[in-house]
């Protein structure tokens, strides 16, 4: 016996916050996809504490294919990020506003 | 409280603190460092749920490769001049509002959902029965995945060579296009 | 459906729209050099629409009455738009003031020097637009006429024009625009209330038609949109602003006959269909209508710019046409018509001078003129005859129209009538004092050795104080073919 | 009746077009034609008038026993309800002013040959004076009186053009538009008035109104309503109390115009139109006491202006203005006689004394009569003998026209029950002799050291450019010798007029009243001690003249003037001008259409263009969410996902 599933939850949750809190805060290219990657692992938590909760190993499949995605996302997102800050000199996201 | 779950709760402290102090950095380099030990907890917390592929997963891609990642872009774009605002008003304060507005909301969905108050049992799948479960199930989309990956790879190599190939039409260039893109195109009006 | 173009006869009002258009399109054929030709060929086109147009004003049968000069052919029978012209006895005298206008309009112009091929050719549309609006019969194609006239007007303003132009410019076609943006939905609203699947004119005309709510509710849009471009009174600042910024030749069509395309849009679009709306919002439309005559003639006390003096005049006579039309009687419809017509001439003369005297002096300003009476006493007698004719002085054609919208005003709304009447005094006040500042005093040398017009350039001026004259003197000519149409139409609203 | 034989009263209307019609003709041909040969235009214009003096003669000898009234008339307009007829109307009264009219007109155009030689506007003058003369016997022959409006406007718009003729000089500008204006507020009341009429009668017929049918038709307040409307036309026209003050600063205009419009046709007109409109003016008794008492105002008012002015041609101005009130007075009083024909007999004399003193400004180019009396326009004979006579028949002294015409006035008032309008009258008689007199005796019996008040407190110098500001002639110095007599002749002529006219008064009496259908004006036996009373007092106006301007060693300062606040008070008009001034300037013009102006920028034009400024605001709010700040959108999805999270989360929500 650990936990109640919900104390997993409020914990993935609080965590989900923070990384939503950071990208949506943070004046800066390469925080934003930190605060993303911290999403993604507050969600990973939350599979993985659901495939304990109903005996099914499908949640831990999903948490696989988060961090596949992660990893996708974070080779190609800094890939853009450093693209980027060559042409401006810069991270800061409010700088990036040629299609208004 | 079993021992497990006194583990659980001293590794969520952990990483919701690491986490906290990380996204309050300033220098990247810290932000970085504080989130692998986040993630060294989640994959503590992986290996509490009965995952320990999934842990060992977490610690080498996340923590192994991808933070590390992280670093090398952090220290090849060497970033220490640059001033940021750290918390803007006009952002921190609406993300402050949702956010509370988000937790009291998920506390209020936790509790009232019912089942959350069950106990998990404790339970591992190992690696073999795991890999078993996916390749049975899942592995058509394992392959997808990979295929993603893949792109990723040659998506990441493209944008990065082609800055490289093109270094000497950099930044001039790219100043240039933002001009013409800003001022309407005077050329369209002369004569 | 049968084509209704008879054979026999000559389509003479399709054929004032071609020889526009023809004429558009040839002056677009000369090499943009030969200035002097395209003026030739412009007048050489105009004449033949001011031709055609008195034709169809003497050979419309007075005895008869109704439509004539018809031409009905099928355009999209799916959703019954028809080409159909006709002309009846309101639109008879504005075909004849917009060919009046359109000719001395083009002689205006004569010493016009930039990008005259572009002028011209933006001119023609721009009257073709209006002729079109005037003789059209099919709901559809009047809302598309109105926005032919428009688009011109921008272009013609903003390159050629001069204080302002481009706030001015852009002034005039967002308000217009507004208009139009009003016009249509109303106009889709009859076309799917009416349940005929026709725009025809003639078909929307049955009685009993529309509900009275439906009609309140559509004349309401049709007097807001077309209200704008007739100057009534809230909605009326575009217009001295437009005016100012015009180049001399689109200051007489804006306000000698675009202002007029208003007023006849709410006497034959929304008056004509919705006759039920017209006697419902008849004291709204009065109170607008004197408040802008003599709000028009007193906000114009205070101008220094000749043109915005003529601005805010016409605000305030076209305050007359719209008491006309708001007393709902046969007096008011014939007044109103009457006045349209006369106030189109009267105030393409003012701004036909003024244009003059602008090109010689280079300055509008009342306070840096003065004293050209002595210098060009032939321009300053056409604009002295034409403030005459403004402050309603008997034996110029506008007298008739004020006295015929007066006895009407006085039958409807003794109150407004009695305000609309004193603000002939006042009328006359900022006229005089416009008429003295500019013209009167001593010679001012600064402009002493200016010509005074020549007889070619006198010519455009002549023919419209003749016409001014020649109604004061003998109103009839007109009255009786207006009568034809607002006779009928008011005893057809009394049963 | 040699033309009894050959025309008979009912072809009257062949005589009618050419007498109206051809000055109209002369008009357009000399403004469009002939600018450039002054002496053609001349020659056009004078000989229509002349066609037009002999067709009136003919006309009124045609008709001296006339039984009613003669009309004709086309339709010239027609809009279902209004008909407009146009046409002419042929009574009594009218014969008569046509004759008055074109008798004038034809003298002064005559008499402007000389005054008007070598101006450059000469021709511009001629075509004014042949549009006048058309509009003005048209004014007189109307049908109807929305016809008689029409030509009564354009009357006005003529003299708006005269009285500005010299429109180089400032004031002449501005007293024409000031003219214009003027009678312009009256007509608006006269037109409201008329169209009251119209809708409660559906007719405007003169004839008819006149007829009791109509008049007993019209409830009692809107007829005395209408009344008074129509005589704020009157008003206007004859510069009564309170819109009297333009006709005074119309002396711009040059010395014909005033001897033509301004005193003797024009100006009358207004006292016409009562005339005209007796019997249905006469139905509200209340009207008639407001008449009476506006004409008696003016009368006084502009008499004791008259006293202290130094103009000459002011002297006239405020002397006309108290002879037409005279006529009102007369007419309000009841007396349609006594006002007709001291409307005749001031025709005659005022604009001979116009003409004379004419001469006198053509000559020496001023109008100040202390300087002209020390200049020596008493060596002028004929002008000199004239203007006394002329002055001594304003007076009324017997046996010349205004000692006829002022006893028939003075004679309707005596009948009134209540005695003050008598005594008024009476005081205008000895006002009117006094200032006559003071002016003639300062003219021809000069002194030679500059008496009366510091110039700085004269009026005439300020308001009216001066009496030292040449008016503008080319030919002053050159031709006037020759001139003179041609500006001589008309003198004599209207002298004669003038001595003779009184004798005609009971021949004149009795076609005047056959004309007046309604019965006629009741006037009684003459009372013999108003007549001695008013006589009396003319004579001790005229010695007080003498004793303060005329024996010798008189200062010729008069009583007036020795009471300088009073002085003040008259010659500032009674400070008329100065409320009219606050009217215009500081209520119109810097109140209601500064408040207009202002709520047209700062408030309709303002708010449209802030609308329109809004929407591009508006635009750019919508561009800021659209700033291309991910994070926004970051923050957007999110606040989003959690509303959706709640919202199926918690139906009840």
């Amino acid at each position: 016996m650990i936990v109640p599933f919900g104390h997993v939850l409020l914990v993935a949750g609080i965590l989900f916050a923070l990384g939503v809190f950071c990208a949506v805060v943070r004046r800066n290219l390469i925080m934003i996809v930190l605060g993303i990657e911290i999403m993604l692992n507050a969600v990973s938590i939350v599979f993985a504490g659901a495939a304990l909760r109903w005996n099914n190993l499908e949640g831990q499949t999903f948490v696989l294919f988060i961090l596949a995605v992660a990893a996708t996302e974070v080779s190609v997102g800094l890939a853009i990020i450093v693209y980027a800050f060559r042409r401006t000199g810069s991270f800061d996201p409010s700088k990036f506003n040629l299609l208004r | 409280m079993t021992l497990y779950g006194f583990f659980f709760y001293l590794i969520s402290a952990v990483v919701i603190g690491a986490t906290a102090i990380a996204i309050t950095r300033r220098n990247l380099v810290h932000a970085v460092v504080y989130l692998i030990v986040s993630y060294f907890g989640t994959a503590m917390l992986f290996y509490l749920f009965g995952a320990p592929l999934l842990a060992a997963l977490e610690i080498i891609i996340y923590a192994g490769a991808i933070m590390v990642l992280f670093l090398f872009v952090v220290m090849m774009i060497r970033v220490e001049s640059y001033e940021e605002v750290m918390f803007p008003l006009s952002q921190w304060l609406p993300a402050a509002i949702f956010g509370l507005i988000y937790m009291v909301a998920a506390v209020a969905m936790i509790i009232e959902t019912p089942g959350t108050e069950i106990s998990l049992r404790m339970l591992t799948a190992t690696p073999r029965q795991f890999a078993l479960y996916v390749f049975e199930h899942h592995w058509f989309s394992i392959e997808v995945i990979s295929l993603l990956l893949l792109l990723a790879l040659v998506g990441a190599l493209h944008l990065g060579t082609r800055k490289g190939a093109a270094q000497g039409l950099s930044a001039h260039d790219a100043d240039t296009r933002l001009e013409g893109g800003r001022s309407g195109g005077p050329d369209l009006d002369a004569p | 459906m049968p084509m209704h173009i008879d054979p026999a006869r000559f389509p003479c009002l399709s054929a004032i729209l071609v020889s526009c258009a023809v004429g558009m399109l040839t002056i677009m054929l000369i090499p943009q050099e030969r200035k002097r030709l395209m003026k030739q060929v412009s007048v050489f086109f105009s004449g033949i629409t001011l031709l055609l147009t008195l034709y169809v004003f003497f050979a419309y049968d007075k005895g008869l009455g109704g439509l004539q000069f018809v031409e009905n052919v099928q355009w999209i029978p799916s959703l019954g738009i028809s080409y159909f012209n006709g002309v009846d006895g309101f639109s008879v005298p504005n075909l004849l003031l917009t060919g009046i206008v359109f000719f001395t309009g083009v002689l205006t112009m004569w010493e016009l020097e930039t990008r005259v091929k572009e002028y011209f050719a933006l001119y023609f549309l721009l009257v073709t637009g209006v002729f079109g609006l005037f003789m059209s019969m099919d709901l559809f194609f009047i809302f598309v006429w109105y926005d032919v006239s428009l688009f011109p007007m921008y272009l013609l303003i903003a390159v050629w024009g001069t204080t302002r132009k481009e706030y001015g410019a852009m002034k005039l076609t967002l308000y217009l625009l507004a208009g139009s943006a009003l016009i249509l939905p109303a106009i889709i609203f009859l076309w799917a209330k009416s349940g005929l699947d026709t725009f025809s004119f003639v078909s929307l005309m049955q009685p009993g038609l529309f509900t009275p709510q439906a009609q309140k509710f559509a004349f309401l849009l049709l007097f807001l949109g077309f209200g704008i471009l007739a100057g009534v009174w809230p909605l009326h600042t575009w217009s001295p602003v437009g005016h100012v910024a015009a180049p001399t030749g689109v200051s007489m069509v804006h306000a000698g006959v675009l202002m007029k395309i208003g007023a006849f849009g709410v006497l034959r679009v929304a008056i004509m269909l919705c006759p039920l709306g017209w006697v419902y919002w008849a004291q709204l439309m009065a109170v607008l209508a004197a408040t802008g005559i003599i709000y028009g003639a007193l906000a114009g006390l205070r101008q220094t710019d000749l043109k915005y003096v003529i601005g805010y005049s016409s605000v305030s006579h076209m305050g007359v046409v719209g008491l006309g039309l708001s007393t709902v009687t046969v007096e008011g419809l014939n007044g109103a018509v009457f006045q349209m017509f006369a106030h189109g001439v009267m105030t393409a003369l003012l701004f036909s001078s003024v244009g003059y005297i602008y090109d010689r002096t280079h300055t509008k300003l009342i306070p840096e003129l003065g004293g050209l009476s002595r210098i060009m006493p032939v321009a300053s007698a056409f604009f002295i005859v034409a403030a005459f004719a403004g402050m309603g002085v008997p034996g110029l054609a506008n007298f008739w129209g004020e006295l015929l919208v007066f006895v009407a005003a006085f039958r409807t709304y003794p109150v407004l009538g009695v305000i609309a009447v004193l603000a002939l005094v006042v009328t006359a006040l900022f006229m005089l004092r416009v008429v003295q500042k500019t013209f009167y005093g001593p010679e001012n040398e600064r402009y002493a050795r200016l010509p005074d017009m020549s007889l070619s350039l006198g010519i455009p001026r002549i023919i419209l104080a003749a016409v001014l004259l020649i109604l004061g003197l003998y109103p009839s000519v007109l009255f009786d073919v207006i009568r034809t149409a607002s006779v009928p139409f008011m005893s057809g609203l009394l049963r | 009746m040699f033309f009894h034989s050959v025309l008979s009263p009912q072809s009257s209307v062949l005589l009618l077009i050419p007498a109206t019609m051809l000055p109209f003709a002369a008009f357009l041909l000399i403004f469009v034609f002939t600018r450039k040969c002054p002496r053609l235009s001349a020659w056009l214009s004078i000989g229509s008038v002349a066609v037009s003096l002999v067709c009136s003669f003919v006309l009124f000898g045609l008709n001296l026993k006339m039984t009613g009234p003669i009309q004709y008339s086309v339709r010239l307009l027609a809009s279902s309800g209004l008909d407009i007829p146009f046409g002419f109307l042929l009574d009594p009264l009218n014969l008569l002013m046509i004759v008055v009219v074109s008798a004038v007109c034809f003298l002064v155009q005559v008499y402007s040959l000389g005054y008007m030689a070598g101006d450059p506007g000469f021709s511009r003058y001629y075509s004014f004076m042949s549009l006048f003369a058309w509009a003005m016997l048209n004014l007189t022959l109307s049908l109807t009186i929305l016809q008689l409006y029409i030509f009564w406007e354009l009357v006005g718009l003529t003299s708006y053009l005269l009285i500005g003729f010299w429109y180089e000089k400032f004031s002449a500008t501005q007293a024409g538009k000031k003219a214009f204006v003027m009678t312009r507020a009256g007509d608006a009341a006269f037109f409201i008035g008329f169209l009251l009429l119209f809708l409660h009668t559906g007719n405007l017929s003169i004839t008819d109104l006149n007829g009791p049918a109509v008049s007993a038709a019209l409830p009692p307040p809107v007829l005395t309503l209408s009344a008074l409307l129509i005589f704020g036309g009157i008003v206007g026209k004859s510069a009564q109390f309170p819109l009297l003050t333009w006709l005074p600063d119309a002396m711009e205009g040059p010395t014909p115009v005033s001897a033509l419009l301004h005193s003797a046709t024009m100006v009358a007109a207004g006292v016409y139109l009562f005339a005209r409109l007796f019997p249905f003016l006469r139905m509200s008794p209340a009207a008639m006491e407001v008449f009476l008492a506006i004409g008696t105002i003016s009368m006084l008012l502009s008499s004791t202006m008259a006293i202290v002015s130094r103009d000459i041609k002011k002297v006239w101005a405020y002397s006309t203005i108290s002879q037409l009130g005279f006529m009102i007075m007369a007419l309000g009083a009841g007396g349609y006689f006594a006002g007709v024909f001291h409307l005749t007999a001031h025709a005659g004399f005022k604009s001979l004394l116009f003409l004379c003193s004419g001469v006198f400004i053509h000559r020496y180019g001023t109008n100040d009569v202390y300087e002209l009396g020390r200049l020596g326009s008493r060596r002028m004979i004929v002008p000199t003998v004239t203007i006394i006579l002329a002055a001594a028949a304003l007076s009324g002294f017997p046996p010349l026209s205004g000692y006829f015409s002022k006893e028939a006035v003075v004679a309707s008032l005596a009948e009134l029950p209540n005695p003050a309008w008598l005594l008024a009258g009476l005081a205008g008689v000895f006002l009117t002799a006094y200032y006559s007199f003071r002016l003639i005796f300062i003219l021809v019996l000069p002194r030679a050291l500059e008496p009366g008040p510091p110039a700085g407190l004269d009026p005439t110098q300020t308001s009216a450019g001066g009496p030292n500001s040449p008016i503008p002639h080319a030919g002053v110095e050159t031709g006037h010798e020759s001139h003179y007599w041609v500006m001589a002749w008309p003198l004599l002529i209207l002298t004669a007029i003038t001595v003779i006219l009184g004798f005609f008064r009971n021949p004149l009496k009795d076609f005047l009243q056959a004309g007046l259908m309604a019965g006629g004006a009741a006037e009684g036996g003459p009372f013999a001690w108003s007549h001695v009373a008013a006589l009396g007092l003319a004579v001790a106006g005229a010695v007080l003249a003498w004793v303060e301007f005329g024996r010798s060693g008189a200062k010729q300062i008069g009583f007036v003037e020795r009471i300088p606040p009073l002085f003040r008070l008259f010659s500032e008009r009674w400070y008329i001008d100065h409320f009219y001034g606050l009217l215009v300037n500081l209520v119109i013009d810097r109140g209601i259409s500064y408040l207009c102006y202002q709520n047209d920028n700062k408030v309709i034009d303002r708010g449209i263009d802030e609308l329109a400024e809004g929407t591009v605001d508006g635009g750019r709010i919508v561009a800021f969410l659209q700033s291309g700040m991910i994070q926004y959108r970051l923050l957007v999805i999110f606040a989003v996902m959690v509303l959706l999270a709640i919202y199926f989360f918690f139906p009840v929500i």
